[in-house]
């Protein structure tokens, strides 16, 4: 089990990473969708298997593809990847870097010195996907009817931002 | 007699309020009478008030009236009053007697000036407040009379106000005086403070109860009083203004700058003569002060060119004589050689006043000369006020109030020697430069080419009509017979003045034997003021070329022209007052202050324009920010 | 039954939001941008689902339920954004995007 | 009731002035007259019916003994703050000042205000109101709020009537106030609830927290800020950057009103809370603020100077007088009171006075700036004969109210601190420079018209020896050709002061004559309140005991020996 998180983490971070380097837009999207799906692996190697699935089908599966529609009618050419590289110049990375280094080593060390004591009781028995269902239609049932909400504000944002419209042309 | 005290200021006010806010035309003839008139009523009045105290004084020889009290504020309760005793009764005779004398002489001087009644109204506006200066029973209603006198001392200075330099003369005479003045406040808190009442007689009373001869109170008071009679009878050091107050119409310079603004001095000083009997320190500053301007003025008088200036240096010098017998305890010598100090000096202007008016507007004695023929009555006149100037021995006032002042500084417990001595030099000097107008202005060949009308008629018909003349005349017999009345002690004459004064002012203690007792020192005063004139006649009417010669001698021009400057003293408080006064007020004319405050203004701009660039637009910042910010946040949680 | 200790899974959750931070910060092109905020959405996901699996509590589950809904909806916006600016400004560059500054 | 009716008439009034206006704009001077008369007429009734009845106030009512009426009216009880206004010596002194000197401002701008007329008469009939609510409340809740409401409208007055620089003055007049208000609220408020702690009853009233028990350190903040706020508003020196500004930029009425009684607000304010609430922090700063007063008289007559603006000389004169007025509060003895009171009500008319003057000037000339002026006498001689006497008034000749007020003041100060009473009377030389200075630019020197030959031909008198014969004076800067004063040259005749203008100025010159010949009946008036003051902070040491040490005086010669003589006061 252990190795199978390792495995997957490491592919993750090595995919994230390559998502964050790459000058071609296609490519890091790609990237992306493999460090989700490895991502999904840890979320299964973590006992939650519902999470895991939609993590493939609705993450990589259904964002990811809407990234590569949104791509496409971008139209991205080689042009764009020389563009690419004129701003990602190496010393770019210094600071931003250097920040989040910082950033990471304090979560770092917070997670390794603060946490939790010992854990309440034995380990806890296995959460099955009821339990999940349960509470998500128990208590937090108005949250996801908010989220239902707010979905359908990113589509009418969507469809009204993308319509052409000439009068309201941005001058 | 009671009933009659409170109208003698009362009048001379009430034409100044009449004149001041009187609106529309009036005649000068309308002008004329209610400007004199009323002066001449008080005068009449004193005559009468000096009728009644000769014959049947009043009980203690005093008359006072109160009016009411001034303000009641626990113990401080001044109040406003007169109190008549013979000291202020021969003051009153002076101020309200010269004054309509020279009001007369006025109507036809100033006649087709513009501003005729504004005039008037100033010089009642003047005698008024000197009346109450001279009746005020109480020191802070002194102070009213004393900035009164002031005031219409600017006022008049300044009459011609369309020169700017007469406004600056006026404004001069005004602020040095006011520096005097407010030590003499000074000196009146200390002595409510110290003595509990500002009331004269009562102060006096109680200083003598309360401090110690010699106590350093005593002297702080003294000298308090002293500087704020220096301030306004321009004795050194305070005495620059006085030169400059020529400016003013020539009548106003008699009365106020000869006869008795610059006088009131003297009289502060006469009336509060207790505390300075209880400081011999400031005693003797006074004498010091006295003397070094006697022999000051005299030097500057000597050197000077415009005819006015010379008898303002002449008066600084006669008050320096006053000054010298006050310091040495003789009240009574400095009040009589006050009086003729007025009557002949007041003369001179007056008919120096005539000469200027002859030569048009000419002021300078070197381009006038031998209008001896030309103006008779003028040149007489003129020459009698200067003999008694000089002091001429028997003839004149002059030579009888100079002659006891003199003596006195020797004979004197309070006087010595080296004040003698200082005063017969003063004497010689005096002699000297009084002679030299009269041969420079009236003997010799006419030096001038200025507008003099061809015929004598003529000229001796314009202008002098009765109401110049008559005024000469008068003051021309008192300063012959003004001094009759008191004879010196060796001749065992009648010494009426002194007399009269005793009560108010006490004789000094004399000393006993010696060369002071013997007649000699009035020999010497009497010959060296003689042979002073003759030799003026040497230099001045024959002229021999040896004189020419020394006159061009550089070193003798450098002295000639730092005499002619006052020796230096209007240089010198430019440079210490005047200047570092201007720079600083023309430095701060932005309120340096109000820009200090207004940095903080400044300070918030400052900080805007800084923050406005942190608001660079690009999201990239924000986030950066907004990371910076989450790492604070941990770093504290962290670090706590 | 997860046997991964929390600490591990919240150090992958921090390194992934570290590198999509990263992403956001450097990168110029929008999409990029969307991209990286993806990262730092599922790291915070991740974090969530470690403590819901430590803890034994289907809380840390639904809350990524919550976060997906939140992530979709914002891509959505953020595309459609993308694409008017670039329909628009002609460039993807985000820096371009300063109009509200003055 | 009549206090109520002090604050209601004139804000009445206003509203009456602003309606009165659109029908015709006389009705609505004479409404506005009227109002403010009215307060006086109230004002007067009561001090006829209270001061000048058997020799002194009727026994005073509960409470501090000087108060002669009051008006207690819950307004939150809950906590504890009570509509209560009670009026005694000083305040009513201050009333009859306010709406006196509001009139006189009325009058003033009978022809100069032409816009808006109705708004301008209601916005200085409420500040009238607001000040005699100041003067009258007895709440400190009350007092902040009528010293609030007071800035408002004049901040209107100055920014819509002002001159060329209305806005900026008036905005720097309005923070300074509010700064200073601002820290006397938090003061107020510290000592709201320090009282209610020590004593269990939370109330603003003035008279209850009178004695409350303060540590050392607790009373010198709180006095503090009452300091900081009565000082901008007094203007003591280093906070007087708003004076000269807001004076040059108000309109005349404006510069009458903030001259004659905003500045009071200040004094009235130390005397009244400052003082007796914090009497041993008071004492503690005395020196610092006597200080204070001293360099105010030195720095107000030095500007005063240097000004070529007419009314900013003005505002800075009042700076100087001011001085004198802190000097006299802090040396808290009988004289120096009496003094004070005395001062605040002659400085309010000979300054308004002078800002009435400089108002009409400019309506004629249509300029402030003393360069421009010169040789006025011979064509305005009215002008220059007011102008004389109102600046006799600024120095101080006796015989006139300002002689008396700061003798009496420097005689208290001289008790307490010997050495600033004598550099404060030296300051008067300076009052002296400052106000023949003023004279002399404006009405002596040569008269415009002829520009460059002596005005009114003076036919003798060069002044010096070096001057050449007296015909052709020289032409000095002032009267540098008569292109650049084509309006002086329009001088006519008429154009003196107008029988209104003179009426008004008789009356200013007519009240500050009676103080200065008769000001007993201003301090038997005031003298309740300074006994009953005194009895509540009873000044440190009776008198400087006359040890050898302080008896030095400065000014003695070196030959000095210590006195033997035992002071009397």
């Amino acid at each position: 089990m252990m190795v199978a998180f390792w495995i997957a983490g490491g592919v993750a971070v090595a995919a994230t990473g390559m998502v964050i380097t790459r000058k071609n837009a296609m490519h890091a999207l790609l990237y992306l969708v493999v460090s989700f799906l490895a991502l999904a692996v840890v979320f299964y190697v973590l006992g939650a298997p519902l999470i895991a699935a939609l993590e493939v089908i609705i993450y990589a599966g259904a964002i990811m593809v809407l990234f590569l529609f949104a791509l496409m009618l971008l139209g991205l050419s080689t042009r764009h990847e020389r563009q690419e590289r004129a701003w990602m110049r190496p010393q770019g990375w210094v600071l931003p870097g250097l920040l989040t280094a910082v950033l990471l080593a304090e979560l770092i060390y917070v997670m390794a010195s603060g946490g939790p004591g010992a854990a309440p009781g034995a380990a806890p028995g296995p959460l099955e996907v009821k339990d999940v269902g349960m509470s998500l239609f128990g208590p937090y049932l108005l949250g996801v009817e908010l989220a239902s909400i707010l979905l359908l504000a990113g589509l009418v944002a969507a469809h009204r931002l993308t319509r052409e419209d000439p009068e309201d042309e941005l001058q | 007699m009671h009933a009659v005290l409170p109208f003698v200021p009362f009048f001379p006010m009430v034409a100044f309020a009449v004149l001041a806010l009187a609106g529309g035309r009036m005649a000068p003839r309308i002008i004329a009478i209610t400007g004199v008139a009323p002066t001449a009523l008080s005068a009449l009045l004193t005559l009468i008030t000096t009728g009644a105290f000769l014959g049947a004084p009043p009980d203690g020889r005093v008359l006072s009236v109160s009016f009411w009290t001034w303000v009641h504020i626990g113990g401080f309760a001044p109040k406003i009053a007169f109190y008549l005793d013979p000291l202020s009764l021969v003051m009153m005779l002076v101020v309200t007697f010269v004054g309509s004398l020279i009001l007369l002489y006025s109507v036809e001087f100033m006649k087709g000036q513009e501003g005729y009644r504004r005039f008037f109204a100033y010089m009642n506006l003047f005698i008024g407040s000197m009346l109450i200066l001279v009746l005020s029973s109480d020191l802070l209603f002194l102070l009213v009379g004393w900035e009164g006198v002031g005031l219409s001392s600017y006022l008049l200075i300044g009459f011609w106000y369309g020169d700017p330099a007469n406004g600056a003369a006026a404004r001069k005479a005004f602020i040095v005086t006011r520096v005097g003045d407010t030590a003499l406040l000074v000196g009146l808190l200390l002595i409510f403070t110290q003595l509990g009442s500002l009331d004269i007689q009562n102060t006096m009373g109680s200083a003598q109860a309360e401090w110690a001869r010699g106590s350093g109170m005593a002297t702080a008071a003294a000298l308090l009083i002293l500087s704020g009679a220096i301030g306004k009878s321009a004795q050194l050091p305070l005495q620059t203004w006085l030169p400059d107050a020529m400016a003013g119409p020539t009548p106003v310079s008699a009365l106020i700058h000869a006869a008795t603004m610059v006088t009131a001095g003297v009289y502060l000083v006469a009336r509060t003569h207790v505390v300075f009997d209880l400081a011999p320190a400031a005693q003797m500053v006074t004498a010091i002060i006295g003397a070094a301007t006697l022999l000051y003025a005299g030097l500057s008088a000597l050197a000077q060119t415009d005819i006015k200036r010379v008898l303002a240096y002449s008066t600084i010098s006669q008050i320096g004589y006053m000054f010298l017998a006050l310091g040495v305890g003789a009240w009574s010598a400095a009040i009589f050689h006050l009086m003729a100090h007025a009557f002949f000096k007041a003369l001179l202007f007056l008919a120096a006043g005539l000469v200027i008016k002859a030569m048009g507007e000419e002021h300078d004695i070197r381009r006038m000369g031998g209008l001896r023929k030309d103006l008779p009555i003028v040149f007489w006149t003129f020459l009698i006020g200067a003999a008694s100037l000089a002091a001429f021995p028997l003839v004149t006032a002059g030579f009888f109030s100079k002659d006891l002042v003199v003596d006195l500084t020797l004979s004197s417990q309070r006087g010595n020697l080296f004040l003698w001595v200082v005063a017969v030099v003063g004497a010689l000097v005096t002699s000297l430069y009084a002679f030299r107008v009269v041969f420079l202005v009236f003997f010799g060949d006419p030096q001038s080419t200025l507008p003099r009308s061809t015929s004598p008629q003529e000229r001796r018909g314009r202008g002098f009509g009765k109401a110049s003349v008559v005024p000469l005349l008068v003051l021309a017999t008192l300063a012959v017979a003004g001094g009759w009345m008191q004879l010196p002690r060796q001749w065992g004459g009648p010494s009426a003045f002194t007399d009269f004064l005793q009560p108010v002012l006490p004789a000094p203690a004399t000393r006993v034997g010696g060369f002071a007792e013997s007649a000699a020192p009035q020999v010497i005063v009497a010959v060296i003021s003689v042979a002073a004139i003759y030799l003026s006649y040497l230099l001045f009417a024959r002229r021999p070329a040896v004189v020419a010669g020394v006159a061009e001698h550089p070193l003798f021009q450098r002295l000639s022209n730092l005499a002619l400057s006052g020796w230096g003293f209007d240089r010198l408080y430019g440079a210490v007052f005047v200047t570092p006064f201007l720079w600083l007020t023309r430095g701060g004319r932005g309120d340096v202050i109000d820009a200090g405050v207004s940095t903080i203004a400044w300070l918030a701009r400052l900080l805007q324009r800084l923050l406005r660039r942190s608001q660079s637009g690009r999201l990239r910042y924000y986030v950066a920010a907004a990371s910076f910010g989450v790492i604070a946040f941990i770093a504290v949680g962290i670090l706590r | 039954m997860s046997a991964i200790p929390m600490g591990y899974a919240l150090g992958l959750a921090a390194i992934l939001f570290a590198l999509g931070l990263v992403g956001v910060l450097v990168r110029r092109n929008i999409i990029f941008v969307l991209a990286s905020i993806e990262v730092m959405l599922n790291a915070a996901g991740l974090a969530f689902l470690a403590a819901g699996a430590r803890w034994g509590r289907a809380d840390g589950q639904v809350m990524f339920v919550f976060i997906l809904a939140v992530a979709a909806a914002e891509v959505s916006v953020g595309l459609a954004i993308a694409l008017k600016c670039r329909r628009h400004l002609g460039t993807l560059d985000i820096d371009a995007i300063s109009k509200l500054k003055d | 009731m009549i206090l109520v009716l002090l604050i209601a008439v004139p804000f009445a009034g206003g509203f009456v002035a602003l309606f009165t206006a659109r029908r015709s704009p006389q009705f609505c001077r004479w409404s506005a007259l009227a109002s403010s008369l009215a307060g006086l007429g109230l004002s007067l009734s009561l001090w006829v019916r209270h001061f000048t009845g058997a020799g002194g106030p009727s026994a005073g009512t509960a409470g501090s003994r000087s108060m002669v009426q009051q008006v207690d009216v819950g307004w939150i009880p809950q906590a504890g703050i009570h509509f209560h206004l009670g009026v005694d010596g000083l305040s009513l002194i201050m009333l009859m000042l306010t709406f006196a000197l509001v009139a006189l401002g009325v009058l003033a701008s009978w022809r100069g205000i032409k816009d808006r007329i109705g708004l301008f008469h209601l916005l200085l009939l409420w500040t009238a109101a607001s000040l005699a609510g100041v003067f009258t409340a007895l709440d400190l809740f009350l007092f902040y709020f009528f010293f609030e409401m007071m800035l408002v409208p004049l901040y209107f007055l100055i920014s819509v009537w002002g001159h060329e620089d209305r806005r900026r003055a008036a905005i720097k007049f309005f923070i300074y106030t509010q700064a200073g208000g601002l820290l006397m609220l938090v003061a107020i408020l510290g000592l709201y609830f320090l009282h209610g702690s020590t004593t269990g009853i939370y109330t603003f009233d003035y008279l209850q927290l009178l004695g409350t028990a303060l540590s050392s350190r607790a009373a010198t903040w709180l006095m503090l800020g009452f300091f900081m706020a009565f000082a901008v508003k007094l203007p003591a020196l280093p906070l007087h950057g708003w004076l000269p500004d807001a004076h040059s930029q108000a309109p005349t009425a404006g510069s009458v009103v903030l001259a004659g009684l905003l500045i009071k607000v200040g004094a009235y304010g130390m005397i009244r809370f400052l003082v007796p609430l914090f009497p041993g922090a008071s004492f503690r700063i005395t020196d610092v603020a006597m200080a204070l007063g001293v360099a105010g008289i030195f720095y107000g007559a030095f500007m005063a100077f240097s000004q070529t603006d007419l009314k900013r000389l003005v505002a800075y004169t009042s700076v100087s007088h001011m001085g004198f007025v802190l000097l006299g509060i802090f040396a808290w003895n009988e004289l120096a009171l009496q003094g004070v009171v005395l001062q605040v009500v002659c400085h309010a008319f000979s300054t308004g006075g002078l800002f009435m003057l400089a108002g009409a000037l400019e309506e004629r000339l249509g300029t402030r700036d003393l360069e421009k002026m010169g040789g006025l006498w011979s064509h305005l001689p009215r002008f220059g004969g007011v102008g004389m006497f109102l600046a006799m008034a600024a120095l101080g000749l006796p015989g006139l109210g300002n002689f008396v007020a700061e003798f009496l003041i420097l005689l208290g100060t001289y008790r307490v601190n010997r050495p600033a009473a004598i550099v404060a009377a030296v300051g008067l030389v300076l009052a002296t420079v400052y106000a023949l200075w003023f004279v002399q630019r404006v009405f002596h020197g040569p008269s415009p018209a002829e520009g460059t030959t002596a005005g009114p031909g003076p036919t003798g008198a060069p002044a010096t020896t070096a001057a050449p014969g007296s015909a052709a004076a020289p032409a000095t800067a002032t009267a540098s050709g008569t292109a650049e004063k084509p309006r002086l040259t329009a001088l006519r005749r008429r154009a003196d002061l107008n029988r209104r203008e003179v009426a008004m100025m008789f009356v200013v010159a007519l009240v500050i004559l009676w103080l200065g010949l008769y000001p007993q009946t201003l301090v038997r008036t005031a003298k309740e309140t300074n006994d009953d003051l005194l009895r509540l902070a009873p000044p440190p040491t009776e008198e400087i005991a006359p040890n050898v040490s302080t008896d030095l005086m400065p000014l003695a010669s070196p030959v000095l020996v210590p006195p033997a003589g035992k002071n009397r006061p």
